[in-house]
């Protein structure tokens, strides 16, 4: 795969916006839940960033992405529009899902965002069809799946990569070890190295520093090269850590520590995505602090606006459930 | 009308609605070979671009299937025996059951599932499950059960064509029964029961595999003086109602016959339906016939104790007719 | 009598059977760090040999439960949400339910598994699920529905010394609820439904998670001048339809109440029971008040709209009352 | 893992027993399909014995092998009674699951023989749970999961071996990649080298000639030392071949041809896995002619006697399905 390729300056100043978004629409939502405004609970990718935005800033919107329980930053990173994700989790008409689905299942089928899953790996089964639609469109489409480390122990991940070998499927499978699935550090139920499972399949295999939005966005682009062009499926493991809650508020139900604040704390000072891109960015004359603030300032106004909108949606009407089960119609 | 084999009509119904739309794919494990039939000759017609032969992973199976049918095509997934759905159960009840609701409707899923059923010929538990009653109450999944050719190809047809999933459950071991199918093309609506036998005496519904049982203990019946009117009810998931209520109550005796084990089974259900809706016109207790609440031995007779049969049909409908004995 | 909460009643029912026997164990994912509560503490107490967290593999988990329990041990596991159980069901459906019968009873199977069930929290599709139901019909499996704390560990102690395998549906987000469980040890017959109050008017039946709003609506009815007879079934296979049949039968009307989707559930299946049964002490229509035929939405207005509420029971009640309307 | 044990001349004939019996009762049941004598159907693992006969070898009752639906040889190798198996598959009172399971589901617990499984690839995570078993009892027992090449791509294997390496769990893998699944030749369904699999989670890998079986045996030493040594699981890779039908008559159902008829015949008159032990033997001058025939013909006599064993058998009362279905009690 080829790696020369990195972003220029426009194009790292697109992610660092990005990163933006995805950071204040889910810091919103953590302070949402708090404030006992969702509906339902949250999975908050604060600190992982940067994966969601280096690979799909390679998508089109004929690009499928499959995502998971912590699908907010898939989301925005793919195109979907800040407010329909606000007023879906607030359980809204308005909602990209009609209300309907919420945080564990924002989808939106005309960007190519074919859904998070509330059903761990369940992503990857489904990504797998998507892919054989993509391949049998013969189009240069591609599908992406995201997963975490804990997700890579369910079975359908050796499942689907034996299908992505064999057909060539133009699938990319993109595990966002995290550190942790839930409350159990990954390698107290993880055994190996993840990716490597790809290698059986003779499936090409990137590791990637996950929280180095260049860096992630450099392995993408060799990656999507490769797949579009028909070679089959790629594997890129993509290190980075959770810093927020597995769920928020978890610490209502888990009593026992399962990591130290130190360690978050750390890895929050240390390891922000997208600190780490505004320092490279700086440290390397690319861009001065205004232009990045004014970026963080758009960021902040389009998630505002997005809230503004969420707040002024409705509540569905208490019958859709069963409308919107079947279309009643035929081909 | 032309007589033909059940597992033809099948084959039939997926060569014309492949010829009719490209969309529509086939695959599943040895499609190309095809066990049972209903697949062969496929990949030679239409090429192993649309006939696909699958390894050995249900789960990844029936989630493909979701991807495929949310993004644009209408995949047909042939599971080979019912039980393989449990082993690929999260694909269809997490999944396919509720994309489109969790999606607040933004997208169709015109997917096919094509499982064969049932007990009675020595296959041992794992391979003789009667589980449509199980899917009944995933709510996202239309359910079609065929007991003979022509509704078999006319639902099968359907199925592909709706733009909701569709379970196809075939009878197993019943691919070689023949029956007249029509000539020119037709479809068999998704979600009506058929009443097949008309009398006065007593309404009998059942579905699938026991629908011939059910229509020999009808012919019995007759013989002995009680007029039988006899349902096929086609398709599980929706549930035609009206057809079933409405022939309830013209009788006002009903035996339900259905393969699937007793406990909350599709027989369970029509019975609450009935005893819910058509309560006044009842004259008799509600009888079903059913497996009884065990897996099923591969021992055969042990296995068919286990099953449903003319006799039990008929010793039911006796116990619930006018006299509550045979009319001499 | 102590005032105890719904898990913890759980929690106390698996440390006094790992107290009792060696044999038993607990795992599944983070059950260390138990996000119910249910299993809280027990690895400090028992140590991880006996406590095990596991990977996230659902398919796994069930299979092993099997081999594990047939192996000697008394495995506990820990599903989390009920809709996992899909994700692993080949491992109860096709193991599980039929292991003990396919080596023509060799094998004990002692196996319990705790899965948390149901909607009403704005949980989504994927979280809210009750598939009691759809696992009545696996025939293999017994399955158990407590309403309240002292019925759960009773349940619970009762399920983990079975020697057949016992699915435990814990109702969701009830945990915190509190109720009176003895100090003493007792345990609860698994196949025993109880009669929870007297009433001559009118049966209501329920278990677990719409137990709660049947009482009230049996409250509410009381005070309109209905008199309701409650049951709480308690336990779904085996089904006690003894003292379903025998309640249903002192008032000649009955309501039954699930918070499974209306087709296949378990609520049909009681009311085919009945109608089979106690046809002739019917005097009305047997209603069921159950979940509507869809995945639950997140939108809690709309979640509800399609769950059974106190409303919509004593709406059911009032209708096949004795003059189809309120006493005044 | 230790490889210089290899079977002495006894144990050769022990092993040649093994597989002269499984033959014997094999082309027996095939004979009685095709009579219409059988009441379900069978799958032979004739051309196949060697893996069971060799892998077996080392195991005791206190063992646990959980097999396939291809499980006749893993059943008499592992010591199940010739006689209580064709019972069972005549679907007699007699046999070992009392004429419950049949063919699909033959066991004797009490022989360590968790039982083959209809369902394929589930005997994995059953074999799992038994293997806990093994590490919670402590005293060095084991348990042997026999698979196929198909089943392999049967997500549990990932899952299992996530759990075996994790845990150290005294866990053989056993695939028996005989080339085909059903109708599939094993390449155009799977992708890469099936025992690579095992690779990522760090289990020791050992790919052996399955029609050798002193080859089996001397692979099977080392694997069982390392297991019961508590070092956890390993993976046995067996090539061998399926010279049998996929189920018998199976051209009355199957039309079109997955293998030349001159593949089977080379593979049957070179690749015979009784032959190969007997040339050996020969060759060697470690037993003579007279020698392998007494074998021969003692392993005739006892399937011979099995068959009359069988049909003496009496069908089981019609009403023992609900009856075996529980147990009815409680500790
Ligand atoms: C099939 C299934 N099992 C268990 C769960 C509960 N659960 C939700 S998130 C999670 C951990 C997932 O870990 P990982 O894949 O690493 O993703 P992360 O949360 O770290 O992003 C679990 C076990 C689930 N939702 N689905
Ligand atoms: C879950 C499941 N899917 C499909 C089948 C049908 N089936 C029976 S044997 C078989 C092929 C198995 O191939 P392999 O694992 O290589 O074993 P072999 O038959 O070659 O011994 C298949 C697909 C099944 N029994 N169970
Ligand atoms: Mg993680
Ligand atoms: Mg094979």
């Amino acid at each position: 795969m080829s790696k020369n390729l990195s972003p220029d300056v426009s194009e790292c100043l697109e992610l660092l916006k990005t990163m933006y978004v995805i950071r204040y629409a889910e810091e919103q939502l953590g302070d949402d839940f708090a404030a006992g405004k969702l509906p339902g609970g949250v999975h908050l990718s604060i600190g992982q960033e940067a994966v969601s935005a280096g690979i799909c800033a390679h998508l089109t919107d004929r690009d499928k992405v499959s995502s998971t329980h912590r699908g907010h930053g898939h989301f925005l990173a793919k195109g979907g529009e800040p407010k329909h994700l606000i007023a879906e989790i607030y359980g809204k008409e308005e909602g990209c899902c009609r209300g309907m689905g919420g945080s564990l299942h924002v989808a939106d089928y005309s960007k190519g965002i074919i859904g998070a899953n509330g059903i761990v790996g369940a992503g990857i089964p489904v990504a797998t069809g998507a892919a054989l639609a993509n391949h049998l469109d013969d189009d240069g489409s591609m599908t992406v799946v995201f997963f975490g480390d804990g997700a890579s122990n369910q079975g359908v991940l050796q499942e689907s990569m034996n299908f992505a070998a064999l057909w060539k499927l133009p699938l990319l499978y993109v595990c966002e070890n995290n550190q942790f699935g839930q409350f159990s550090p990954t390698a107290t139920v993880t055994a190996g190295v993840i990716s490597d499972r790809a290698k059986a399949f003779d499936i090409p295999v990137e590791v990637v520093d996950g929280n180095d939005v260049r860096a992630v966005w450099q392995t993408m682009a060799g990656a999507a090269d490769h797949i579009r062009s028909g070679k089959g499926p790629v594997f890129i493991e993509a290190h980075t850590y959770r810093i927020r809650n597995h769920f928020e508020r978890e610490h209502l139900v888990i009593k026992t520590p399962y990591r130290t604040e130190e360690e978050v704390e750390k890895m929050r000072r240390e390891r922000d995505p997208i600190e780490m891109l505004q320092e490279w960015l700086k440290d390397e004359n690319l861009a001065d602090e205004a232009t990045c603030q004014a970026i963080d300032k758009d960021a902040k106004t389009l998630v505002d606006e997005a809230v503004a909108f969420g707040d002024a949606g409705t509540p569905p009407p208490l019958d859709v459930g069963e409308k919107y089960q079947f279309v009643g119609t035929s081909s | 009308m032309a007589r033909t084999r059940f597992i033809q009509a099948i084959n039939d119904a997926i060569r014309e609605e492949m010829e009719r739309d490209e969309k529509v794919f086939v695959f599943g494990e040895d499609v190309e070979a095809s066990i049972f039939g209903d697949t062969a000759g496929l990949a030679e017609r239409f090429g192993k671009r649309r006939v696909r032969n699958t390894p050995i992973s249900e789960n990844t199976l029936t989630g493909m299937t979701v991807g495929a049918a949310a993004c644009g095509y209408r995949p047909v997934l042939h599971i080979m025996f019912a039980n393989f759905l449990f082993t690929g159960m999260d694909g269809v009840a997490n999944q396919l059951a509720k994309a489109r609701l969790m999606s607040g409707g933004q997208i169709e899923l015109p997917a096919t599932i094509i499982a064969s059923y049932g007990g009675g010929r020595a296959n041992a538990a794992q391979h003789s499950d009667t589980p449509y009653s199980a899917f009944m109450n995933l709510g996202g999944v239309h359910l079609v059960v065929p007991s003979n050719p022509a509704d078999a190809k006319g639902l099968l047809k359907s199925a592909i064509r709706s733009n909701d999933p569709v379970l196809f459950f075939e009878p197993g071991g019943r691919g070689g029964e023949m029956g007249d199918v029509p000539d020119e093309e037709y479809l068999t609506p998704i979600g009506k029961a058929a009443v097949v036998r008309q009398g006065g005496d007593l309404t009998l519904i059942s579905m699938g595999s026991t629908m011939r049982m059910t229509i020999q203990a009808a012919d019995q019946l007759a013989e002995q003086g009680l007029e039988c009117e006899v349902v096929d009810v086609r398709t599980l998931a929706p549930l035609d109602e009206e057809t079933i209520c409405a022939a309830a109550e013209r009788t006002g005796r009903v035996v339900i016959v259905d393969e699937s084990r007793e406990r909350a089974s599709a027989a369970s259900h029509i019975a609450a339906v009935v005893a819910e809706k058509s309560f006044g016109h009842m004259k008799a207790p509600i009888r079903r016939v059913t497996a009884r609440n065990a897996g099923l031995p591969l021992a055969p007779a042990s296995e068919q104790y286990l099953l449903p049969n003319v006799d039990k049909i008929v010793a039911a409908a006796v116990e619930i007719s006018e006299n509550g004995r045979l009319p001499a």
